[in-house]
């Protein structure tokens, strides 16, 4: 492979510290905000006995006052994959529920993110390549609307448009309620069926930025000595634009996909209490009207922790694109 | 010696915010088979753009408003994109700067020395790889460095695989726009001797352009000299060296510390160039010119041509010598 | 002979880069010594690379010296901050690129008049001072001039404004690092007389740094030629564009184009620029035709050779 | 005052600004009117429940019997403000450690910057939304600083990397030369040329905001007694507007959200494309 350690080193030395970070933050949080945090992780009411309040006091540490014990024993939780217990869907612990909801949340915002950001490729490139004809002009007025334009909002409508008035998706939910007892082949289409229009909403709205983005960077390609030598050597244009202008537009705009990462999945949680999906958005919602802090906790962590991982996918995949950075 | 390239009124404008820019304005000149020709003249004379202009690459708002460029007995600005694409590097190649980036940095060399074979003859597919060894061999760079990209390279040896670059197809002009200017002076030596050399062996005519004049007297048998867009002298290196005739050219060889030479003062050319939107009336090297005459404020000079080549300048045009030896005359008397 | 302005003594600079594992060393400077007098003008000659702009960031203090001393009418700088905090006063530096070398944002009476705040060299109101720098740095009308800004003006224009603000702060020694390279020749020229007469008028001393030996030639009573961090030759002007001792002198000159010249005997080369140099041999043994083992295995001292010029080769040892 | 309004108005270059300035006026004027513009009084619930527009309700009424018209004027108020306060503030802290990271180099910038960098891949919403959730009470005020104080890490990478392209040019090494102070360097000298990148900035960071504060109050954690655009919107997802065909109650929260930030985005790109065209004379 053509990867140099030390690059690689580097990039996982530094999700490792995000990682670190985020946990650290998750810990701390709670104890800043709110006075005793033992009344926050298992205030008796919510679980109505005393035993179990203890119990949970006791497996979390929170009987002993000092925070470095607390800690310790949060790491240690954290490594066993405990994440504490939910009130709102009490006994199953956060980890369970949060199983259950990631796939749905990952599935639809990577998805949704590769795609807007391949059609925002393709269409920054055509914008670029004839800057200030029509369709330039009008990819760019639309663009600054769309990305003024709340995630949740655009759902809505496509909700009133597509499902309600037009009845061609559903009004929500990831699978038909009588899903359990299909053929696979049915399954997935029912997951695909319902999973379309949360997709397309998410495509849509992030679809602004990555254009924006993408045709300034070719914008600056297109004035570069390279690309007027590619057109004296009578190359196809096509050849041109892509081999030429979009792999060197792609660079910075590819470390902009990841950043956009975050922003996205932030996005998502809107969507998805639009759609009623029951991704990690919906399980954060319920979570904060039931004020189920270790689910709010748990789900922050997944988010974070997935985004994380994704970065770092997205720093391996990047040297294989750009020879400067693997080969130094 | 017929002429590959005859350049007839060429003129190039572009608008900018302030009005219309006249960069190039009523160029004449030739080009034989086979010749190194120079064109020098300071930043903003209209040297690349003349260049641009007749390998029709010019950006955006820059278009050809006027006069025709013949080559091989061929009208170019007459053609459709398309013919005109046929031309690209089978006729006419280019040589840019050589600054960081005028090679795709993620690209391998070798396909940016292929690419443009392919472009011409799809089917070369195996051969493709050893021509481009031969290019490599042609500009004494190992051919283990095809392999490599541009940023793994040296300024000198960048260079060098775009001159190779600019072979690939055998054309009959190579234009080279300030192809040294970015290298030492040692490499750079190197790299004008590798072009001579190329030259002879291949024959191509060779459209040079820079400012730096004494590399120009050393390398181009004949050298045009531009000023804020006018074409103001054509001549021969010996007659540059020995009797520059435009007052202008006299300013600039006088501009160039020597090094062999007596060690004396020199004045340049005070004074800076003219605004191209409203240039003025008369010759527009008028303002700065010491020799300048009564025609020169109103009337812009006409174009002789005569066997010292070309110059613009009221001081050789009919009226300009009748006046010449009028005032010579009544001198001596 | 009036005391040295400058004295430069074994001055050495290194850059360490350190990545992950092992730590980069480039010495970018090594052992250079010169003295400049007022009046005299030094110009330092070399390709890319070879040192010249950080010697000139060290004798401003842009940057710290490694090792190696820098004195000033016998003050040395190292460790001296009464010195180092009048040194703009002292020592002045002209940059390579005019166009950028003034903010776009403030006026020229600005430009000028802010460093003769920052110095207290006039009390109240600068005007009339920057007036009288415009003057003499030809830029008159000087009323047109002081309330323009950088993007009004011409390239040469520029580095007059520059050289105004220089005087200014009433420097004795002046750094002109590639003053003309970014101007047309024409418009250079000028800016070098100027400079020259300047020299003359205030008894500066004058330190040029270029990559061209006619400019050099055209303003220098002394010439150091530099390669790879160190001082190939060192003499005076005239006498070693005439009877260059060093191979790489030579080289330099048959290599720069000069049409004047009747006929220059070529070296071939090999292209070998940017080699690692090892310290155990003679920096330029790389690429220089005349390099015997001796070049290989030992670096080569700076010899004063009969034609008083200093040598760095094994030929003249 | 002529001179003093004809200088504002062309510091909205170009036809983008221009129009961005017209839809920002609008906006300030409900925001600050809001009171004597709107035909009802606040949060006031005195009519028949999903009327549809009609004269004495031009926006119709939602499902507890609120004039719509006059909860979108009085929601104009807060994200208002929410998108200037946290932008000024985002903008503050942004600059502030952008300039001085990009300037003063060394391991001042790798710490900031890696602090940076580490809250980037983490997603803001999801941070605000930990902070909104564990805040005993959220004001606008709570919200605002949640906004303000977690936005401004991409403001101050970009205005970071701009001051170390400033600080390579040559005017920074000629004020180090005559000895100018490093605070003066950096906001005298650094400042003035990279001022239009702030403000597209400051621009592009209040439409953030704006969306922040919608998506919280759509979470139910903005401020429980205001009402925003935000809120109005949740309101209508929770009581199912979509299936009384309720659209006059989801289109103008939205719409309004989209205009607001579509005048700050136009009057941004307005002011870069005006400072890429005279890179020569940036005088602003």
């Amino acid at each position: 492979m053509r990867y140099n350690s030390v690059y690689l080193v580097k990039r996982i030395g530094i999700a490792l510290v995000t990682l670190y970070v985020a946990v650290t933050l998750n810990f701390l949080l709670p104890r800043l905000m709110k006075g005793d945090p033992a009344s926050a992780l298992a205030s008796e009411k919510a679980l109505g006995s005393q035993e179990v309040a203890n119990a949970l006091k006791a497996q979390f540490g929170l009987d002993n006052p000092s925070l470095w014990y607390q800690y310790a024993k949060y790491i240690k939780q954290l490594l066993h994959g405990n994440l504490g217990v939910s009130y709102a869907n009490f006994p199953s612990p956060v980890a369970d529920v949060m199983l259950k909801a990631l796939p749905w949340t990952l599935g639809t915002v990577l998805t949704a993110t590769l795609l807007s950001y391949l059609i925002g490729w393709l269409i920054g490139i055509r914008g670029a390549w004839k800057p200030g004809s029509l369709f330039d002009n009008s990819t760019l007025f639309s663009s600054f609307f769309l990305s003024s334009v709340p995630f949740f909002w655009i759902a809505i409508i496509f909700i009133m448009i597509f499902s309600f008035y037009l009845g061609w998706f559903p009004l929500g939910q990831a699978v038909d309620p009588a899903y359990d007892s299909f053929a696979w082949f049915d399954k997935a289409k029912s997951v695909l069926y319902h999973a379309f229009l949360p997709v397309f909403t998410l495509i849509i709205a992030t679809l602004a930025g990555h254009i924006l983005v993408l045709r300034n960077n070719l914008m600056r390609v297109l004035s570069e000595d390279y690309m007027l030598l590619a057109k004296a050597k009578g190359l196809r244009a096509s050849r041109r634009k892509y081999m030429y202008g979009a792999r060197n537009a792609l660079l910075p705009s590819f470390t902009g996909l990841m950043t956009s990462l975050g922003h996205v999945i932030g996005g998502a949680i809107t969507t998805e209490i639009v759609f009623s999906y029951p991704g990690v958005g919906m399980v954060t919602f319920n979570a904060i009207l039931n004020h189920d802090f270790p689910l709010i906790q748990g789900s922050f962590l997944c988010i974070a922790i997935s985004v994380i991982v994704c970065n770092l996918i997205a720093d391996l995949v990047y040297p294989l694109i750009d020879p400067r950075v693997a080969l130094n | 010696m017929s002429d590959l390239l005859q350049v007839r009124h060429l003129s190039i404008e572009y608008a900018s915010p302030r009005g219309i820019v006249k960069a190039v304005d009523d160029v004449t000149f030739s080009i034989g088979k086979g010749e190194i020709f120079g064109l020098a003249g300071e930043s903003g004379c209209g040297k690349s753009t003349t260049a641009f202009g007749i390998s029709r690459l010019l950006r955006h708002p820059a278009q050809i408003s006027g006069g025709s460029v013949v080559l091989d007995g061929q009208e170019l600005t007459t053609l459709s994109n398309d013919e005109f694409d046929k031309l690209r590097w089978s006729k006419i190649s280019i040589v840019l700067q050589s600054a960081m980036n005028n090679l795709n940095p993620v690209l391998k060399i070798s396909n940016q020395l292929i690419d443009a074979i392919l472009a011409h003859d799809p089917s070369m597919g195996k051969e493709a790889r050893q021509r481009a060894e031969q290019l490599m061999k042609l500009v004494d760079l190992p051919v283990d460095r095809l392999d490599s990209y541009p940023h793994e390279l040296s300024g000198g040896m960048r260079q060098r695989v775009v001159i190779a670059m600019a072979l690939a197809l055998r054309p009959s002009l190579v234009i080279m726009d300030e192809p040294t200017t970015a290298l030492d002076v040692v490499v750079q030596n190197g790299i004008i001797r590798k072009i001579v050399e190329l030259q002879k062996e291949f024959g191509f005519s060779i459209l040079f352009i820079t400012h730096d004049l004494p590399l120009m007297l050393e390398m181009c048998g004949r050298i045009g000299i531009m000023y804020a867009g006018k074409l103001v002298e054509v001549a021969s290196r010996e007659q540059i060296l020995q009797k520059p005739r435009h007052p202008y050219t006299q300013g600039l060889l006088n501009s160039f510390p020597s090094l062999s030479g007596p060690k004396q003062r020199l004045s340049g050319i005070p004074g800076h160039t003219p605004d191209l939107i409203r240039p003025p009336a008369g010759c527009r090297f008028c303002p700065r010119c010491s020799q300048a005459i009564q025609e020169c404020q109103t009337l812009p000079p006409p174009l002789v041509e005569d066997a010292g080549g070309q110059i613009a300048c009221h001081l050789y045009s009919e009226e300009g010598i009748a006046r010449e030896q009028a005032s010579a005359a009544c001198e001596r008397s | 002979m009036s005391k040295p302005l400058l004295h430069v003594n074994d001055l050495e600079k290194v850059f360490s880069s350190r990545t992950m594992f092992r730590k980069k060393q480039v010495r970018a400077v090594r052992d250079v010594s010169f003295t400049l007098e007022a009046g005299k003008v030094l110009a330092i000659v070399g390709e890319s690379g070879s040192g010249k702009s950080t010697i000139a960031r060290m004798l401003t203090n842009l940057i710290p010296a490694t090792s190696g001393d820098i004195a000033y009418n016998g003050q040395s700088l190292r460790d001296n901050r009464q010195l180092r905090k009048k040194l703009p006063t002292f020592v002045q530096m002209i940059f390579q690129d005019p166009f950028a070398a003034l903010n776009p944002h403030h006026t020229i009476g600005y430009i000028i008049g802010r460093p003769l705040q920052v110095h207290r060299m006039v009390q109240g109101n600068t005007r009339s001072r920057v007036l009288a720098l415009l003057r003499k740095v030809g830029l008159t009308p000087e009323e047109d001039f002081i309330d323009k800004y950088p993007y009004q003006l011409s390239g040469g224009q520029k580095q007059r404004v520059i050289i105004a603000k220089v005087l200014g702060l009433e420097p004795k020694v002046i750094i002109a690092d590639e003053p003309t390279s970014m101007l047309d020749v024409s418009i250079g020229i000028d800016i070098m007389n100027l400079l020259l007469d300047l020299k003359e008028k205030e008894n500066l001393a004058l330190l040029m740094i270029t990559h061209n030996l006619g400019s050099a030639r055209y303003m220098a009573d002394h010439i150091a030629v530099m390669y790879a961090g160190q001082v190939m030759e060192y003499g005076p002007a005239e006498e070693l564009i005439q009877n260059p001792q060093h191979p790489y002198t030579k080289l330099l000159l048959y290599s720069s184009p000069d049409p004047w010249r009747e006929q220059a005997d070529h070296f071939d080369l090999s292209d070998a620029q940017g080699q690692a140099v090892s310290e155990s041999c003679c920096s330029f043994q790389p690429r220089c035709p005349f390099a015997t083992d001796i070049c290989k295995t030992k670096p080569a001292a700076a010899v004063q050779t009969d034609s008083g010029h200093q040598v760095r080769c094994h030929l003249y040892a | 005052m002529k001179k003093m309004l004809k200088a504002c108005w062309n510091a909205f270059p170009g036809v983008k600004g221009k129009l961005g300035l017209v839809i920002l006026l609008f906006f300030t004027v409900i925001a600050l009117f809001g009171t004597w513009v709107a035909p009802y009084p606040k949060n006031f619930i005195g009519f028949d429940s999903w009327l549809p527009p009609s004269v004495s309700h031009w926006l119709g009424t939602d499902s507890y019997g609120q004039d719509v018209l006059s909860q979108m004027i009085y929601g104009t108020r807060t994200s208002f403000w929410v998108g200037i306060l946290a932008g000024l503030i985002t903008t503050v802290i942004g600059v502030t450690v952008g300039i001085v990271a990009g300037f003063k180099g060394g391991w001042i910038e790798e710490s900031l910057m890696r602090i940076v960098d580490l809250f980037l891949i983490i997603p803001t919403l999801a941070l605000m939304i930990i902070l909104a959730s564990f805040l005993p009470s959220m004001g606008t005020m709570s919200t605002i600083l949640i906004i303000g104080s977690l936005s401004w890490l991409y403001m101050g990478r970009s205005i970071r990397s701009q001051t170390m392209s400033e600080r390579q040019s040559g005017y920074v090494e000629a004020a180090r030369m005559v000895g100018m102070k490093d605070w003066e360097i950096m906001f005298k000298e650094i400042l003035p040329n990279i001022t239009p990148v702030i403000l597209a900035n400051l621009v592009l960071v209040t439409t953030q905001a704006v969306l922040a504060e919608a998506g919280l109050s759509f979470l139910g954690l903005g401020d429980p007694t205001n009402v925003s655009w935000g809120t109005i919107l949740a309101l209508a997802n929770a009581n199912n507007a979509v299936l009384f065909h309720a659209w006059w109650w989801i289109l103008p929260p939205g719409l309004a959200i989209a205009f607001f930030c579509f005048g700050f985005i136009l009057i941004g790109n307005g002011i870069l494309e005006k400072y890429r065209a005279n890179r020569g004379n940036a005088a602003l």
